[in-house]
């Protein structure tokens, strides 16, 4: 029993990071309806700009928190200057390529600029509660804690800030926003900005709770936050945080069940199936497989 | 279409005139390794070892009275990409043979062409057992699995350990899969219990649930099939969930890199290894300087392999005494208790070196060498 | 000539409270050049989407020369001889004039892909067919001289001449119009009025939603007459013309007769 | 450059007749060099992977971005048959296409209904899928120890063993599956699927059964892919997990969008781009995808419709909007 409940319990934890990416990713992708393959390269960035605060630095980990924010949000300045100015409208085909070129220069010159070895990050709490058999981490929860402090401060943002407002209005329809005196491009601007930041946020959490980043440790990350947007809806922030944390349990208790070889297999099979039951995602917009 | 001829000219013009004959003043080696893509920080540590072989090389007045030059390519790790540089090196008469590359997929998918052209194809570190056997001019100087799986069971496990039962958690690619499958059949055949083996994706991070898994049926001890970069990762998430379970490793792990990224978590991991950082023999000690002003770090078992490969292909030219592709091949396939920094070097009759290995453990974060074992 | 080809029973589409249409009765007569009117927001699209498959019934029922075509998908409708024109404008814009017909044809021609491949003489007859009927198709709405064009290039009105004849490729036995004239000035407008006769004349049966009420009065033999998703009123130009119900029905909204 | 293409586009008999005569003679000019043959035969085995996804991309809009595992399934297809049950080449050859495309129904037949990125995370998805399992089926994949050994194929009596034969090999099937692609596209199934890219409720309503019709294109598409892997897998004579990741497919995507989608042209022209570039960028050591990525980022700042791509993004092949209304010469 402690098993399952341990299980559960990593899996929620390593869920927690995902959902961050998730929420990240809905918001480029789902509201503000732009496709991005640069997202595990931004995540690496946060993740280096924490690990050179905590090292170097020797700042505390709110700080690092911050400064992987900030590095994130700058790149997705610059991102959207690259890939996404020029086809305000798409179509989704050239933002694909876009960001996977930025993505290709970005990885490869990680490897140049940032070394191509694994870099130790240093342990922030490192205490732990046992409950019976079943032992949580400090860091589990405090993740689990960013995670919930920035939804709420997202969610708060989008229902209570004038730009919030405007943003949820290019999300629904980016021509009648325009018509109604909304600065569409400025939106994109903040709204990429912000979604990458989350990233850049989640990134610190993944070097910090693993112990190490790596220049190439975007592309499975990448892959995870696409996988948890979708499953929960990309339109949906809560939704996305749901299906961050569902996907790390879904592999955890996979690996549970199943050999670990296929744990990925289960994860994109119950995608796929949640896309053909749900095509919205659980908690998506309905009308969203209209897009 | 049209336009894509004339861009096809253009093009194999401009490919054509970088691919010109050379000064025959030389002795050209290829290198093929990842130098960028996600294999990157083991082909960085080729390419310095190789250099910097070639370099000594030169400096004591070369081979054949000419200069070694090193021609490196960067294969991403791609099977793809490995072939393709194969055929630019075979094409290329003024390259005597070939060090690389670093998977053993791209080995092998390089390997039909090197074959074809009878160069010599020195990989530092495919362990696939296949490989070597794939042909006469292919050569793998790390050792196989067939002869260290059987070594971590008895010596190490059994003997050092007196372990009585062992999980076993592999990368899931070639190298890890064969490692396992090595372990595993000799720990049947010494009669180690085996509660349990798991595969990870290369690309993952989060070994918990995995770990659990494992440590479900209580074994007393767990070998990590893992490069050092994951065996530090694992290491750490094996003590934050708070089992005490005694770690074994293939020689894959051996690198300063495992304790700086392990920490605490590592101490006392044992592993194996043919090649210690402690080594009194100034020619390891003299390596191990030189590689720690190039790179900036400590080398590794595949960086000291990397510069035994060089070494020994000199060695090679120098007694076929010529730069004669199959001359070479010819002189290595003949090498014999060539003297390594990674110790004494002869191939078996397919292409392989049988190893002598020693326990290595991780005592008070330094790397301490236990028994040393002829086997 | 005047039996019924096509008939709606207590037809009905609800989107959650919205009665967007709501139980309508129609009698559509073969030959007949049949149109519907009513004010924005009265139902007239929506209405052709359930006759068209595109959307899906709620309750009723359709028929289409006595069979039950209910909740047929669309593809069906147009085998069954049932075609339509869209509103917003729907042509195949980066495909030329003369293949956005060709398409019209796909249920006419058998191609495989293997006859494709070999250029077998099933693709030849369909071949030669299609360019020679799509042709004539657009001599007929006055395209043949932009046959080559893109369809994304024309005006206005020669798209909507053009979704005409795209739709007549289909061979359908009624035809289905959604505002033929919207947005077109009033000698094109005229032209389309000619034009929908000329068919008409051909033998098929035309069913027309316009607002253009002079347009309608003057073509059509019956007129429905939506508001609010309900039919108000049916009967010849004359009786829609002094029936009360659509008098105030059209005064009550801003647009005008 | 346009005017060139003005030209071709005029004088489409001739252009195929110089184009054609000129990839016959490359060969014997660079016979020597098996480098750069090898070179000549990964632009022939992409450009037919390039055209094979822009069946599905440019030709009937729906939005693949998992080719790579099509290309996979055909690749182990043919690796299978050939070491374990003897089966030759030309049997392998449409087999390995049959079943990349029987996949693709698989695949097709629950996700039709979605659209754009949806259906794109589906393929990606399946790419993923299907790379696993290879990895972790051991028992009938050899998993990561992937699969050694094909033997060469043979060809009216004779063993291909060099890239000399390759290249002539590679060339016939390349010229096989343009011209297939090329007939269908211009008949009443590639108008068919032109009209779902463009506007698939109106192509519903003109009686195109739409579903059927893009796993139709499915199907159809990953075909070329399947044999794009068979051909790969004797090739190299060596398959393995590695060569089929994700970033395999988004390379092929790349071909297809730097190229300029929705032409026959274009993918042959982003698959040679795509494979020349990183060549003639080798030297840059590890600059090279650096500036590969950059190159890719001006491309489509210069050119967002592709190379050889016209109109706003989808403009037709020339073949298709041009005069060709008696089908043309081919």
């Amino acid at each position: 029993m402690d098993y399952y409940v341990q299980t559960l319990v990593d899996g929620i934890a390593q869920g927690s990071i995902y959902a961050l990416m998730a929420i990240g990713f809905a918001m480029i992708m789902g509201i503000l309806g732009l496709v991005t393959f640069t997202h595990g390269e931004v995540i690496m960035v946060g993740a280096f700009a924490g690990f050179y605060a905590l090292t170097f630095l020797k700042t505390g980990i709110f700080i690092a928190l911050v400064a992987g924010f900030a590095a994130a949000w700058i790149l997705g300045l610059v991102i959207e200057l690259i890939c996404y100015r020029r086809w305000p409208k798409g179509p989704d085909e050239t933002w694909l390529i876009t960001t996977i070129g930025v993505s290709t220069v970005l990885k490869s010159g990680a490897q140049i600029v940032l070394g191509t070895e694994q870099q130790l990050v240093p342990d922030v709490y490192t205490g732990f509660w046992t409950f019976g058999g079943v032992r949580i981490l400090h860091i589990q929860v405090f993740m689990l804690a960013v995670l919930f402090l920035l939804s709420a401060a997202l969610w708060l943002f989008l229902k209570k800030t004038k730009t919030g407002l405007e943003l949820k209005a290019v999300s629904m329809d980016k021509t009648a926003a325009a018509l109604l005196g909304v600065d569409v491009r400025r939106i994109l601007v903040v709204g990429n900005a912000i979604g990458c930041a989350l990233c850049g946020v989640s990134g610190v959490l993944l070097g910090v709770y693993y112990n190490s980043v790596h220049a190439v440790m975007g592309g499975s990350a990448g892959l995870k936050s696409f996988a948890s947007a979708v499953l929960g809806g990309l339109t949906s922030i809560p939704g996305a945080a749901i299906g961050g944390v569902l996907l790390g349990i879904f592999e955890n208790v996979g690996v549970a069940i199943f050999s670990s070889g296929w744990r990925d297999v289960i994860a994109f099979l119950i995608l796929i199936a949640v896309l053909l039951v749900r095509p919205s995602g659980l908690l998506g917009r309905k009308g969203a497989e209209k897009v | 279409m049209k336009k894509t001829g004339f861009m096809l000219l253009a093009a194999l013009a401009l490919l054509a005139s970088g691919a010109v004959a050379f000064a025959a003043d030389t002795v050209r080696i290829g290198l093929s390794a990842p130098i960028t893509g996600n294999y990157a920080e083991y082909g960085e540590n080729f390419k310095y070892s190789v250099t910097m072989a070639a370099e000594k090389i030169n400096a004591a007045g070369g081979l054949l009275g000419k200069k070694v030059e090193i021609v490196v390519m960067d294969s991403k790790g791609d099977p793809k990409e490995a072939a393709l540089i194969a055929q630019k090196f075979v094409q290329d008469s003024s390259i005597a043979a070939e060090i690389g590359d670093f998977t053993s997929t791209a080995c092998l998918a390089a390997a039909p062409i090197y074959e074809r052209a009878k160069m010599v194809q020195l990989s530092p570190t495919a362990s696939h057992p296949d490989f070597a056997k794939s042909g006469e001019y292919m050569f793998g100087i790390v050792g196989t699995q067939d002869a260290e799986g059987p070594f971590n069971v008895k010596y190490i496990a059994q003997e050092y350990m007196a372990l009585k039962n062992v999980a076993v958690i592999y990368i899931n690619n070639d190298w890890g899969h064969v490692t396992k499958d090595r372990f595993v059949k000799a720990a049947e055949k010494f009669n180690l219990k085996v509660t349990g083996e798991q595969p990870f994706m290369e690309s993952e991070k989060d070994y918990a649930a995995i770990l659990n898994k494992l440590r479900q049926a209580n074994p007393d001890g767990l070998c990590v099939a893992a490069m050092y970069n994951e065996a530090s990762l694992i290491a750490r998430q094996i003590r934050k969930m708070g089992w005490n379970v005694k770690l074994l490793a293939p020689s894959s792990v051996f690198s300063a890199k495992l304790i700086e990224l392990g920490g605490e978590a590592v101490e006392g991991i044992v592993t194996n290894t043919f090649f210690a950082l402690e080594d009194k023999d100034p020619a390891v000690q003299g390596f191990i300087a030189e590689f720690e002003k190039v790179a900036g770090r400590k080398p590794n078992l595949h960086a000291a392999c990397a510069y035994d490969s060089m070494m020994m292909l000199a060695d090679a030219i120098k007694r076929a005494n010529s730069a004669d592709r199959t001359a070479i091949r010819n002189a290595l396939a003949e090498t014999k208790d060539f003297s390594g920094i990674t110790g004494k070097l002869t191939f078996t009759k397919v292409g392989d070196i049988e190893r002598k290995y020693k326990v290595m453990v991780v005592e008070k974060g330094q790397w301490v060498v236990k028994k040393d074992y002829t086997r | 000539m005047n039996d019924v080809i096509l008939e709606t029973r207590s037809l009905s589409k609800h989107f959650g409270g919205l009665k967007a249409v709501d139980n309508v009765d129609m009698i559509v007569r073969s030959g007949a050049i049949h149109g519907i009117i009513g004010p924005n927001g009265a139902g007239k699209t929506t209405f052709f989407n359930l006759l068209t498959g595109l959307i899906e019934v709620t309750s009723g029922t359709v028929l289409f020369g006595g069979n039950n075509i209910t909740n047929i998908p669309p593809e069906r409708v147009a085998e069954i001889g049932m075609s339509r024109t869209f509103q917003n404008i729907k042509l195949f814009r980066f495909m030329t004039v003369l293949d956005n017909v060709k398409v019209g044809f796909h249920t006419r021609t058998r191609t495989g892909l293997f006859a494709a491949v070999a250029r077998s003489a099933t693709f030849r007859a369909d071949e030669d067919f299609v360019t020679e009927r799509g042709l004539e198709l657009l001599d007929l709405v006055g395209l043949r001289k932009q046959a080559y064009n893109q369809a994304a290039n024309p005006s206005y009105g020669t798209q909507r001449r053009l979704e005409i004849a795209r739709a007549l490729a289909t061979d359908p036995k009624v035809l289905l119009l959604d505002e033929p004239a919207a947005g077109m000035n009033p000698s094109e407008k005229s032209e389309v009025m000619e034009l929908i006769r000329k068919i008409s004349s051909l033998g098929r049966t035309i069913v027309v939603i316009e607002h253009d009420m002079k347009l309608i009065m003057n073509l059509c033999g019956v007129i429905t007459v939506l508001n609010q998703g309900l039919k108000i009123c049916e009967g010849t130009p004359a009786e829609i013309r002094n029936n009360p119900d659509v008098i105030s029905a059209y005064l009550g909204h801003s647009r005008g007769a | 450059m346009i005017a060139i293409f003005r030209t071709t586009q005029r004088h489409r008999g001739l252009s195929i007749l110089a184009c054609a005569c000129l990839l016959l003679i490359v060969p014997f000019v660079i016979r020597g060099n098996d480098y750069l043959l090898r070179i000549a035969i990964n632009i022939l085995l992409y450009s037919v992977l390039a055209t094979s996804l822009n069946i599905i991309n440019g030709y009937s809009g729906q939005f693949n971005i998992g080719q790579a595992g099509f290309y996979c399934i055909g690749a182990y297809t043919a690796a299978i048959l050939a070491t374990r049950c003897g089966v030759g080449f030309w049997i392998a050859l449409p087999v390995s296409g049959l079943i990349a495309s029987a996949s693709s129904v698989l695949l097709g037949i629950p996700t039709a209904r979605l659209r754009g990125i949806f259906l794109a995370i589906c393929t990606l998805g399946f790419s993923e899928i299907v790379r696993l399992t290879v990895l972790n089926w051991i028992e009938f994949t050899r998993g990561p120890m992937g699969i050694p050994g094909i033997p060469f194929p043979t060809v009216l009596g004779y063993e291909i063993s060099t890239n000399f034969g390759f290249y002539f090999l590679i060339l016939a099937i390349a010229a096989v599956a343009l011209f297939v692609c090329f007939r269908v596209l211009n008949s009443r199934i590639g108008r068919a699927w032109i009209a779902i890219r463009e506007d698939e409720l109106a192509a519903k309503s003109m009686g195109i059964p739409t579903t059927r019709y893009k796993i139709y294109n499915l199907a159809f598409g990953t075909f070329w892919a399947g044999v794009a892997g068979c051909f790969y897998a004797y090739l190299s004579s060596y398959v393995s997990a590695d060569s089929f990741t994700l970033d395999e497919g988004f390379a092929i995507l790349c071909m297809v969008l730097v190229g300029g989608p929705g032409s026959l042209v274009g993918p042959i022209v982003g698959a040679f781009f795509l494979v020349v570039l990183p060549e003639m960028f080798r030297f840059l050591a590890e600059y090279r995808l650096v500036i590969f990525g950059l190159a890719i980022l001006v491309t489509m700042h210069v050119r967002p419709q592709g190379i050889a791509g016209g109109g706003v993004f989808a403009a037709l092949a020339p073949e298709a909007a041009g005069e060709g209304e008696k089908g043309a010469a081919s």
